[in-house]
């Protein structure tokens, strides 16, 4: 996968809305960022994250609730049909990453 | 308070049409769903098995137009509905059907175009192609309603015209009408005059199914019933087989077209509305007549004589209709919401004689009584 | 010329703004013996967020079907607050839902929480826009309660007929309330579902 | 007197229009000799039949026969078809089709017919060719060959429409050809004898428009080379992709038994009868 | 005896086309066989290939129209050629070209109609088609050459018009023009003048595709070339993105008609022979015009002051030439082979002023001299 | 920052056209995300691909996407793609399209693009409905379902798109869901990749035209509903007909070689350079 | 097969060029006609006339030679494009209408 | 106003009509330096029997480009003759292929066996209508003989050069031929094919 040239990650017109939950020492290590102004709350993060990192809150939209929890294995991101929720820096365990995949084929 | 009145009920321009359709007897639809018309397609698919009739969605607009000229010349009325788009893609067996002398019945919600366009919003872009769409030289009959009840009564007449004169007949109005709910009474069946086509009387041998007749129209015999002729989209002599023989082609095409010709006195219809002492004449068709209705109501409180020719036909243009109303009218506003299309036939029938002032719009929206009243002045 | 009477409803998809805008002119028309016209507002082809339902009534036929200037504006949100407001009469009336609408342009505007009160009330935010059908009858002399009823039970699915009379009534309900607060001169109060 | 005297009697419009258009040997009208042979099997009334036809070569056969008989517009036939089985299910309903005509600007009615299982008979001549135009390839013209748009050969893969027919869903479809006319007559008749969307493909020649181009030699040898070519479906089982390299295929290549749509549109009349539904006004 | 001119040669109009569309650039062709007009087909498959450039015959016309916009959007100057038929079927792309303002060009070789009709007859039936066949207002230029030098040199008119003012332009010719064969003598290449779409200049991230201009046609990136713009049918904004804003709805629709009326001057080509004294004056084009010039020119032999107006652009309609044709004529004939259509607009442009008479045929046959010889005389 | 920002800011028009139209959970959008992540991998620039579509909700996906990109006419987007390609071969054509877009009205380009290998990339959002004009039933909605115009419910049989374009002879064939998002990616790219007509036929979900009517719940639920009925092409090999009833088969079900159409027709450009024939002018 | 009510043989336009070739006695068990007004002289009947009973006189039209020859087995009849030719009273033996059914399929 | 000369070639299908015109057209304007139109007549969409085509030559522009009076009548079978005799101006020239055509409407006839010719001489029935060419371009003074040849030459496939430029000469004897016969008063002969 290529990855450079993604370089104005800076600028732009989006933002995002750090997470409260996110503990300082894990900050450097992984992060779950919504964008509340793309998201339309489907739900649909919170429903197939593998590891219940997710919940709603009571507008519909989706909270992390559990970053512990979560592998970054980025099915969050992956499903999210409008954009609106990133992970970053997901650092997974072999056999965590194995049984993930599994679900993708 | 008033009671509810039996047969009253409030229902959109597109729901009217599909009533119109089954009291005229419509047992066959063929469709393609497109914005602002596809409510008469689900209307159609929920009402028709409940009368036997059969409503089927085809895999295009094409597909549908050669469906319903397939059902009629099985002897059952058919219909289908769409809009530009779709009405675009028609054109080709719409032409068959002229040739042919098929009855059938498409009915065009018109949406803004060109192309894609804007879906949802109004236009009345489509009436030139109603004329013209296909190739070649055909006539045709194209009526326009501008509230539900027409919806309605001109569905009904559409389908009576159709088999009176073994043509198609189109029907066309803007999406504010198609959508647009308004509370109607509907008639009771009985109250409510259908025509069937002319079926012929002879024996089958002596059938000769594109005969001239007086009144230009031959009986039409259905696939079934033993006549067992030919139907063909090329040139054919009076048995319906090919030819190339001009003496045999040419009358064909004068009989086509004569037929309704004679038909006109009833074919076209229009509504004159105050216009007996008009200096000023409005003439316009669809969502905007009713806004005319308004600005002439407006204006006349002013004291300006004027007065409005609602058309309910635009093909064959109402050449007549208009020649009487400048007998009077020095001035005739013509607003529609496309580029002008029926006020360059207004122009053609006035002849130099009035002045002719056109309103248009393409921008998706409709003519408001304002636009006009405004106009009014100016002229007046 | 007879009197014409311009009603718009306004807010988001979902709000059940077209429903409402059917009711209110079978109402009317009907049950009301009146002439109606009812129009509404298309999207794009695609789902789109806001959405407009109108509804004309006169004593005679009713010649341009859309709205000029408007007798009542229901606002269900704060957009279609704003983008409608300058569309009303100067005596025109002003409802709104004010569990969305916070920033009223007039004080003579009609805040009733009819969101809030459908959930509160009914749990069921569904019903929040048969609550303002009754408000607007509370506030439109040419509707009467009875031909609204009659209306809303003819549409509303089977089965929920109980629900919508009784969402009806908490409309008309607050409506009144409203009012004579308003009679008090006193400060609209927040509706609390006491009642 | 001979049957085929007693048939031309009994189903041609002979007595005004023949000779017929066709050139000299062109195997469209031995198609149509085993049309009217098939129908005369199947025993069925000329007044219910309807021959139904679109524009090229073959779309002037219903003016030879005494049935109810449409020629409509290029592509379409299938359209113009389906309404009038749908409007009245008492009439038996066959469409003839050229290959241009079926599959080159037709291909979507085909295979939508064949999806819905439209209890019709569609009869396709495929000559490889657009012969009424004067001999452009068409979707059926195999790689390589010459046309009058592929002066320098034609460079498309060819359809297979039967095995087409069959991924869309008809559930009759079998293979002739004109050299082997009799097994026409009897494909034909088991496609209007069939409930449901029957297809026949006859691999025809034009050696007009075709053969010449392609330099394939008169009639007769076009159709020496169908009887060359011909492999039954039995015998093609015993045989391997290499050997059956172009030949082609013939006999009943599916039969199976799918519900029409006009029986399952009654079944649509009583759900909606029973007034299944509140929303409908 | 003469020797053989060295650029001579005896070509069809339908051949004529085709070389005129190569010189003028045209490397993409897709098509579906039609007669009359099939010999285009074959000869841009022919000659195509060996200019490096595409022909290609697809499955039907809608796909051949759909092809030719993809093509041009890529930027290869495409073309097209088909009859009646086929034209109805393209109506609805056609449509989509004029609302994205994609270059093209379109060749209807007129047979008769409607429907399959005479396949090898002529006709000039699809003349209103041409302008008002696709749904919705568009703007179109339709040009009819009436010799196989004009099948030529009109074809290249076609592709500058469609490049200079992004849109389709349309080519109608009956099936006696483009199968008669006449000696023509080509000009060399550099004597051909050949105009290509305007390209943007400005970086990608400056293009507005759809700016409005002073001559409202806007530059034309192209895709591949970097500016990476939107194309729709939808109505859309200056940037190309779909839109439902009358503000830029509005605009969008005057400009695109404006950009063809600004051009009008060049646009509108037409001969004026011996009209200078003409008191008659005939209106005609394609096959047509030929028979109406030998008959002028017979009727000038008795004295007769007659004159012809051959119209090589049928639309937009010539309104300037005609009224400068009725400044001094006091009757106007307008023989076509079809019911009467382009004589519509000349009564509509005429206001009264003229007496017009029309001759019309739609018996398969071409209007011959003497026909329209004998209506001079009962004019004169 | 993550990779989904990335290629957001990469590859969308993102600033002005989001949040886009699709209501919330579409599947839709979904593929939008596996299309840039696909083309991603593929290393192409942005200058050299373009995005076609058709009319209907997917068909409003080229908007988004900082290609070339042209929202073409209802079912005619393959052909539009036809004639860019055609034009010009440096450019990579991806063509998005819904299941009534490809299958009803655009069926017959569908199987003659396929058939021509012409070197494109068509995707098929397969929603089984009609999502822009409000639920209708498609050519793949099941038997049995409601739609707006079947409210009796539907009585015709599904096009397998995946099995048609097969038979009609497409290179590359694969078929995925949005829940299986990952497969999407790399189907998507190699389809792309590959030489030749490629499709890969995505099982979405429009929960709201068609879920409502069908009572089959959220967006949530029918993907639910894809992860429990998905087999992979592997496991479905050992499995029978009635296991696999109600099944959906995703991975790659055909991948091939045929010379595409604009390399045959380089060597008709060489042919016809070679004075091939004296009938030319 | 149903071959009633083709009563109508003897009247109609199609009028029959008796062949001159028949012996008297087989009059009664064989005819072969060929209708010249129809017969486009294509040469298919005596192509395939798996007996070489017809051949193809000056004109290029077929011409029966040697009726005795003939089986009866219609295949001339069955493929004329032109329903020109016509086989009356066609008698077979077993193995011949074997034979020639092979041809069929 | 210019010499206008109207010119029509007729017979069958597979007679060569067609060709026969683009030739004499070619023959007249890129080698005899006229104004030329050619046409021709087509039967349905399917292949029609009757073939005819028209060639009208002229030292100005051609306008109307069909035949309206013939100058010269090439009749190649029986139908077309009996059907476009009377299209001939009085003084107007009518060629017959006498293999073909038994009854000629006028003793002015000229008849000439161009089929028989073909077979017997070239066994190649295709070369009657290059023979009939020869015959014309006897006829027709605006002709020169080196014009049509040069016509035929460019026209016909590689390889059948010789074979047509004889099949032309053997036209234009035939021609003279009947010519002398004419002059000689004498019946004129059935052509024996002796030369
Ligand atoms: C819409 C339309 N396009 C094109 C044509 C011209 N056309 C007539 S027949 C034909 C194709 C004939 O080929 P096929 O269907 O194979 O029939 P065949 O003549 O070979 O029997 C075409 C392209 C037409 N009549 N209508
Ligand atoms: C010629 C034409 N006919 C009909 C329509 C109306 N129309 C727009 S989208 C659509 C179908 C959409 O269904 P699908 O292709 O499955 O796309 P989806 O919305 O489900 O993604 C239709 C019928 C049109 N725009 N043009
Ligand atoms: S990355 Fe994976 S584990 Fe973490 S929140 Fe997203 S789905 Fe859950
Ligand atoms: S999937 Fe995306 S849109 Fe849906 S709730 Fe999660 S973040 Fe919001
Ligand atoms: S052109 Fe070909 S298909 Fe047509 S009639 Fe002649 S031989 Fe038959
Ligand atoms: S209607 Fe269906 S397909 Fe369209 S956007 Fe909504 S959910 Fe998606
Ligand atoms: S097959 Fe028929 S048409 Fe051909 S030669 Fe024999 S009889 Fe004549
Ligand atoms: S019937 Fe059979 S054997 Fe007799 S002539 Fe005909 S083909 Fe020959
Ligand atoms: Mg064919
Ligand atoms: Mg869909």
């Amino acid at each position: 996968m290529k990855t450079e040239n993604a370089g104005n990650d800076s600028e732009g017109a989006r933002e995002v809305t750090e997470d409260t939950q996110l503990k300082p020492k894990r900050r450097a290590v992984r992060r779950i960022d919504i964008f509340k102004a793309w998201c339309k709350a489907c739900g649909i993060c919170v429903a197939f994250c593998p590891r219940g990192v997710l919940v709603i809150d009571e507008e519909g939209y989706p909270l992390v609730n559990d970053l512990d929890a979560c592998t970054g294995c980025g099915w969050c991101e992956i499903r999210c049909p409008d954009f609106a929720i990133t992970v970053k820096d997901g650092r997974k365990t072999r056999e965590v990453e194995r049984r993930d995949e599994k679900e993708a084929t | 308070m008033k009671k509810r009145q039996p047969r009253e009920s409030l229902m959109q321009g597109n729901e009217a049409v599909v009533e119109g359709a089954l009291y005229a007897g419509c047992r066959f639809f063929a469709g393609y769903p497109i914005t602002p018309a596809t409510e008469i397609s689900e209307v159609m698919s929920i009402r028709l098995p409940r009368v036997d009739g059969t409503f089927i969605q085809m895999e295009d607009e094409i597909a549908s137009m050669g469906a319903i000229i397939g059902a009629s010349l099985a002897g059952v009325k058919s219909m289908t509905a769409t809009s530009g788009p779709g009405f675009s893609l028609m054109q080709e067996n719409l032409g068959f059907a002229c040739m042919s002398e098929v009855p059938c019945v498409v009915v065009d919600v018109m949406r803004g175009g060109p192309s894609t366009g804007i879906p949802t919003y109004p236009s009345q872009g489509d009436v030139m192609q109603a004329r013209w769409g296909t190739h070649g030289d055909h006539p045709i009959i194209v009526l326009a309603p501008s509230t539900v009840r027409e919806c309605f009564d001109l569905t009904i007449k559409a389908f009576n015209f159709s088999e009176k004169y073994r043509t198609p007949v189109i029907v066309v109005f803007d999406e504010v009408v198609g959508h647009m709910r308004e509370k109607v009474a509907l008639p009771r069946a009985e109250d409510v005059e259908v025509i069937d086509r002319i079926r012929p009387t002879v024996p089958p041998e002596w059938y000769i199914p594109y005969e001239d007749t007086t009144q230009g129209v031959p009986p039409m015999a259905v696939f079934g019933d033993g006549y067992r002729f030919h139907v063909t989209g090329l040139t054919h002599d009076i048995r319906g087989f090919p030819t190339l023989r001009p003496d045999e082609i040419g009358p064909f095409m004068h009989r086509i077209h004569r037929k309704i010709t004679l038909g006109l006195p009833e074919i076209q219809m229009g509504e004159f509305f105050q216009l007996e002492d008009a200096d000023i004449a409005i003439i316009a068709y669809g969502s905007v007549a009713r806004s005319a209705r308004r600005a002439v109501m407006d204006a006349r409180e002013k004291g300006v004589k004027v007065g409005l020719l609602k058309l309910m036909t635009l093909w064959p243009f109402m050449r007549v209709a208009v020649e009487r109303v400048i007998k009077r009218a020095k001035a005739l506003i013509v607003p529609e919401i496309n580029m002008g299309q029926i006020s360059r036939e207004v122009k053609r029938v006035n002849e130099g004689k009035a002045k002719v002032s056109t309103i248009n719009r393409v921008d998706g929206l409709t003519i408001p009584p304002g636009q006009i009243l405004r106009r009014i002045r100016e002229v007046s | 010329m007879a009197r014409r009477y311009e009603i718009r409803l306004s807010g988001s998809g979902g709000q059940g703004i077209i429903l409402s805008g059917i009711i209110l002119a079978e109402a009317l028309g009907l049950y009301g013996g009146k002439f109606v016209a009812q129009t509404q507002s298309y999207g794009p082809e695609a789902r789109g967020g806001a959405s407009r339902a109108e509804v004309i009534a006169s004593d005679e036929e009713i010649d341009y079907p859309k709205a000029i200037k408007l007798d009542l504006l229901l606002a269900m949100n704060q957009k279609s607050c704003d983008q409608y407001y300058r569309d009303l009469k100067e005596d025109g009336i002003l409802i709104v839902d004010s569990t969305f609408v916070n920033q009223v342009p007039t004080s003579k505007a009609i805040q009733i929480p009819f969101t809030k009160i459908a959930r509160e009330k009914f749990h069921r935010e569904i019903v929040a826009n048969i609550i303002s059908l009754g408000a607007i009858t509370e506030f439109m002399d040419i509707i009467s309660p009875n031909a609204m009823e009659e209306a809303v039970l003819a549409r509303v699915p089977k089965g929920t007929e109980k629900l919508n009379s009784a969402a009806l009534k908490a409309g008309l309900m607050a409506a009144r309330k409203f009012k004579e607060s308003m009679k008090k001169g006193r400060e609209p109060q927040e509706y609390h579902g006491e009642d | 007197m001979s049957e085929v005297t007693k048939l031309i009697y009994k189903y041609l419009r002979h007595d005004k229009k023949f000779p017929h258009v066709w050139c000299p040997g062109c195997g469209t009208g031995i198609i149509l000799g085993a049309l009217i042979r098939a129908i005369d099997r199947t025993g069925y009334e000329k007044d219910d039949m309807v021959l139904v036809s679109g524009i090229g070569c073959s779309g002037r056969m219903p003016v030879y026969v005494d049935f109810n008989t449409l020629h409509t517009t290029h592509g379409r036939a299938l359209t113009f078809a389906t309404g009038i089985k749908l409007a009245n299910p008492n009439l038996n309903v066959i469409v003839i089709m050229g290959d241009g005509d079926a599959m080159a600007i037709g291909g979507n009615h085909f295979i939508h017919a064949a999806r819905r299982n439209i209890d019709l008979t569609a009869i396709i001549v495929n000559n490889s060719v657009y012969g009424m135009t004067g001999g452009q390839y068409s979707p059926t013209t195999p790689y390589g060959m010459k046309a009058t748009t592929a002066l320098y050969s034609n460079i498309e893969q060819e359809f297979k429409i039967s095995e087409l027919a069959v991924t869309a869903g008809a559930v009759f479809v079998g293979r002739g050809t004109v050299y082997h006319a009799k097994l026409l007559d009897t494909l034909i008749e088991k496609a209007i004898l069939k409930k449901g969307f029957g297809v026949v493909e006859v691999i025809s020649h034009c050696h007009i428009q075709y053969g010449k181009q392609n330099r394939l030699g008169s009639a007769v040898d076009m159709m020496k080379w169908q009887r060359d070519n011909a492999v039954t479906v039995q015998r093609a089982k015993g045989m391997n992709p290499e050997e059956l390299e172009g030949k082609i295929i013939t006999g009943v290549l599916v039969d199976k038994e799918l519900p029409i749509y006009q029986d399952e549109y009654d079944k649509v009349k009583e759900r909606a009868k029973e007034g299944l539904s509140s929303l409908a006004g």
